[in-house]
């Protein structure tokens, strides 16, 4: 069995000017923080960038260095409020911005990732949300359509990776392994990476089939520096 | 004691034991401190956690584990992480209590908008993370806001003027004046707050309120 | 907080004549054989009955019982050609049911835990299963409604629980995470129940707050003993 | 060779290295048997497993651990277990390369039905399992069946008659007499079994056959 392991500049090589790419975490937690960075400097640019929420609050973290670089053509998540960069873009013409709540769009990315269509949701009916989008009535509640998600790249954090791509996560993982499902080429950024076996079967939390390619990331020293530093200037941690 | 705190204090009267309770920022999460006495609720947050408590002090954060804030997070026994899949089947699927979330506006058929405010003609900011899910899938909304804006304008409605985050789903407000109850006949004045009329409320509300008899204090 | 264990009488006394109830495992592998044991025993009847697959090989176990049993009116799942007893009344008119593709099947049970009117699945587009069926057309592909599916009641089967009710599942855990979300009351055997704090929050395959009950079953070594006579007198293994 | 090893054996040519296979019970799952040389394949299973063995010997076996067919089962190094939701997103999802399935009926437009025998009138039996998704799901569909029925009828047709398991699904068919290929101008005679002629399958078929030239020998 060929090992998945392959270095950052050869996996993000599979990521071109005006793809669509989904990235795992929330506000900067559990987010590929070193494939960011890279991409950052690599400067691919006129990308669709999917996320469950944006950047951590104030910017200059982990996805917001993609918006404030420009390199972001159109944005797609929850929330755009945490990133000053995402706001004064989408207010000045520069970021289109497409809007779903939280929980519809996890369930879109896991109907992309799934085979399904899409699935059926309360959620937004009565709102703008409705704008444009089929409905269908079950048993006289009305429910609104909402469409498979997928992308042609995504980089998932994980905490390790064995070398068939198998992913075991710590913490709360958020949008990672819904992710992993969704996208025709799935990068995993890990802190470790193991040989097959060394991750027991019940602990995968991604299975490798999955997976494209497994890249180590800062790793966990720096991992906690990162959080650590950052915690501490937003006066979290004293 | 400021609006703000008089809001969570009230609001914590709501939580009751063995809850699971979905916070949103601000006012609700202040609300977490003034849980009564006997009452132990169990905290979900969207990002995918169950069961657990800030951490302040410099060296117990782990960088894997944090709140829907991205604020360092201890999980406590009996606690869980899940992804967000996961997460969002719990709040739309009715396995959460009850959630307290903040408004811009709030109205008297139990509407709410707290997700969009105008930044150009047509765009909205800053977008719903998880309130819409929370509004449509909570057993109970609690509402906590404060009465008027800046100007003194009520922000209790007759109807919405902003984009809603969800139609008819709130089942109570909770203000620095007063308690109101979202009811099929219309929004029914519950408590005021201590030293304040229910005269001084009306004034105060756009939104039409139904006052059956004497209206006692709010229960802090 | 109140403990969770209860005796299995107590828990299965929230099942009544006439209920749909779900119950978990596959071909009664990770099934709740203690609870299905002493349901039979209890005689109730004119069950609803949502499985993902039937009985094991052959009948005369888990799940197998409650239909030879006739204690199930009407069954819900996507087979039942390893159970005869279930050709046999459904071929005579005592049995009535309903089949599902699997993986229809599980979203629909996922959609009911998660709050969604159904999903759209291009499965089954073409054959039977459209009938009496909504369709949804998406980018001009066809996709049938799968409305969502709960229970009365769902009896799911775990390794350990501890006493708020967090299930640790070991090797297949199959439909028993899935069926946890989508019951009114929701009972799981385990063969160990454990305090609060002694599974890793990341093992926690189903949160605390969605079971009802925990109920001691026939525990690991019996289990190991089932399986092992099960195994032997079937031939798998010698 | 007998027809069932014939049609496994020339079923194992299309395992490609590194293939995500789902096997059906029967002839598929012997076909897994005669892998060839240098090609390694990971198993699926549709309860909730990828990259397993058979275990058959005894105090080796795991109550916890089985295939879809509750057969005791090892997980090997890099195998992983799940959740049915999860395993059909898998299959649904397209991240199995190749499903090898048994059928009752298939024909010339990739139609395939396997799921329905008829019980009574309007009762059919044994039922889909998780089939039907795979079919739908799986990148390559594999039909493998005995050519004629146990009175000599094909079971090859223009057209099913009995219920479909998914329409238009089939890419290859692989009988103990011929490789049939379904594509956009019909049903393609690709190869046939040593000893049997063109016409001699042409007589057992009752689907329309296009034959291109010269038919060669079943690869094995």
């Amino acid at each position: 069995m060929k090992s998945k392991e392959v270095s950052l500049d050869a996996a993000l090589s599979h990521i071109k000017d005006g793809m669509t790419i989904m990235i795992g975490g929330f506000l900067g937690l559990n987010e590929p923080l070193a494939a960011i960075d890279r991409l950052v400097k690599l400067g691919v640019k006129d990308l669709t960038l999917i996320t469950a929420v944006n950047a951590y609050p104030g910017g200059g973290f982990g996805i917001g260095k993609l918006i404030e670089n420009h390199q972001v053509k159109k944005y797609i998540g929850s929330h755009i409020g945490t990133c000053p960069a995402a706001v004064e873009q989408y207010k000045n013409g520069e970021l289109e911005v497409e809007f779903y709540p939280q929980g519809t769009l996890i369930e879109k990315i896991r109907a992309g990732g799934a085979g399904l269509g899409g699935i059926l949701t309360p959620t937004g009916v009565g709102t703008l949300m409705e704008e444009g989008k089929q409905k269908v009535t079950i048993d006289g509640k009305v429910y609104l359509v909402e469409t498979a998600l997928r992308a042609d790249v995504a980089i998932i954090r994980g905490y390790k990776a064995d070398k068939m791509g198998n992913i075991l996560y710590r913490g709360t993982p958020n949008s990672n392994p819904i992710m992993a499902l969704a996208a025709d080429y799935v990068i995993a950024e890990v802190d470790y990476v193991v040989e097959p076996g060394e991750i027991e079967p019940d602990r995968v939390g991604t299975p490798g089939i999955l997976v494209d390619a497994v890249v180590k990331g800062y790793g966990e020293e720096k991992t906690r520096e990162i959080f650590r530093e950052l915690w501490i200037k937003n006066k979290k941690l004293a | 004691m400021d609006a703000r705190e008089l809001i969570a204090r009230r609001a914590a009267q709501e939580f009751k034991d063995g809850y699971v309770v979905n916070l949103g920022f601000g006012i609700p999460v202040l609300a977490a401190s003034y849980i009564p006495e006997g009452v132990e609720v169990i905290l979900q947050a969207e990002n995918g956690i169950l069961n657990f408590e800030a951490v302040t002090r410099l060296g117990e954060e782990d960088p894997y584990i944090a709140d829907a804030a991205c604020q360092p997070t201890r999980i406590l026994p009996g606690g869980s992480t899940f992804d967000l899949a996961m997460s969002f089947a719990i709040i739309r699927g009715g396995h959460v209590d009850a959630t307290i979330l903040g408004a811009l506006e709030v109205d008297q058929e139990g509407n709410i908008a707290n997700w969009a405010l105008p930044l150009s003609p047509g765009k909205w900011s800053p977008g719903m993370g998880g309130a819409m899910d929370l509004l449509v899938g909570a057993k109970r909304v609690i509402c906590t806001l404060q009465h008027t804006d800046k100007k003194g304008r009520s922000k209790i409605l007759k109807k919405c003027t902003l984009p809603l985050s969800a139609a008819k789903v709130v089942d109570l407000i909770i203000t620095e004046l007063a308690v109101m109850e979202v009811t099929p006949e219309g929004l029914v004045l519950k408590e005021v707050a201590p030293g304040v009329s229910v005269d001084q409320v009306k004034a105060a509300t756009e939104a039409d309120l139904i006052v059956k008899g004497p209206v006692p204090e709010m229960r802090l």
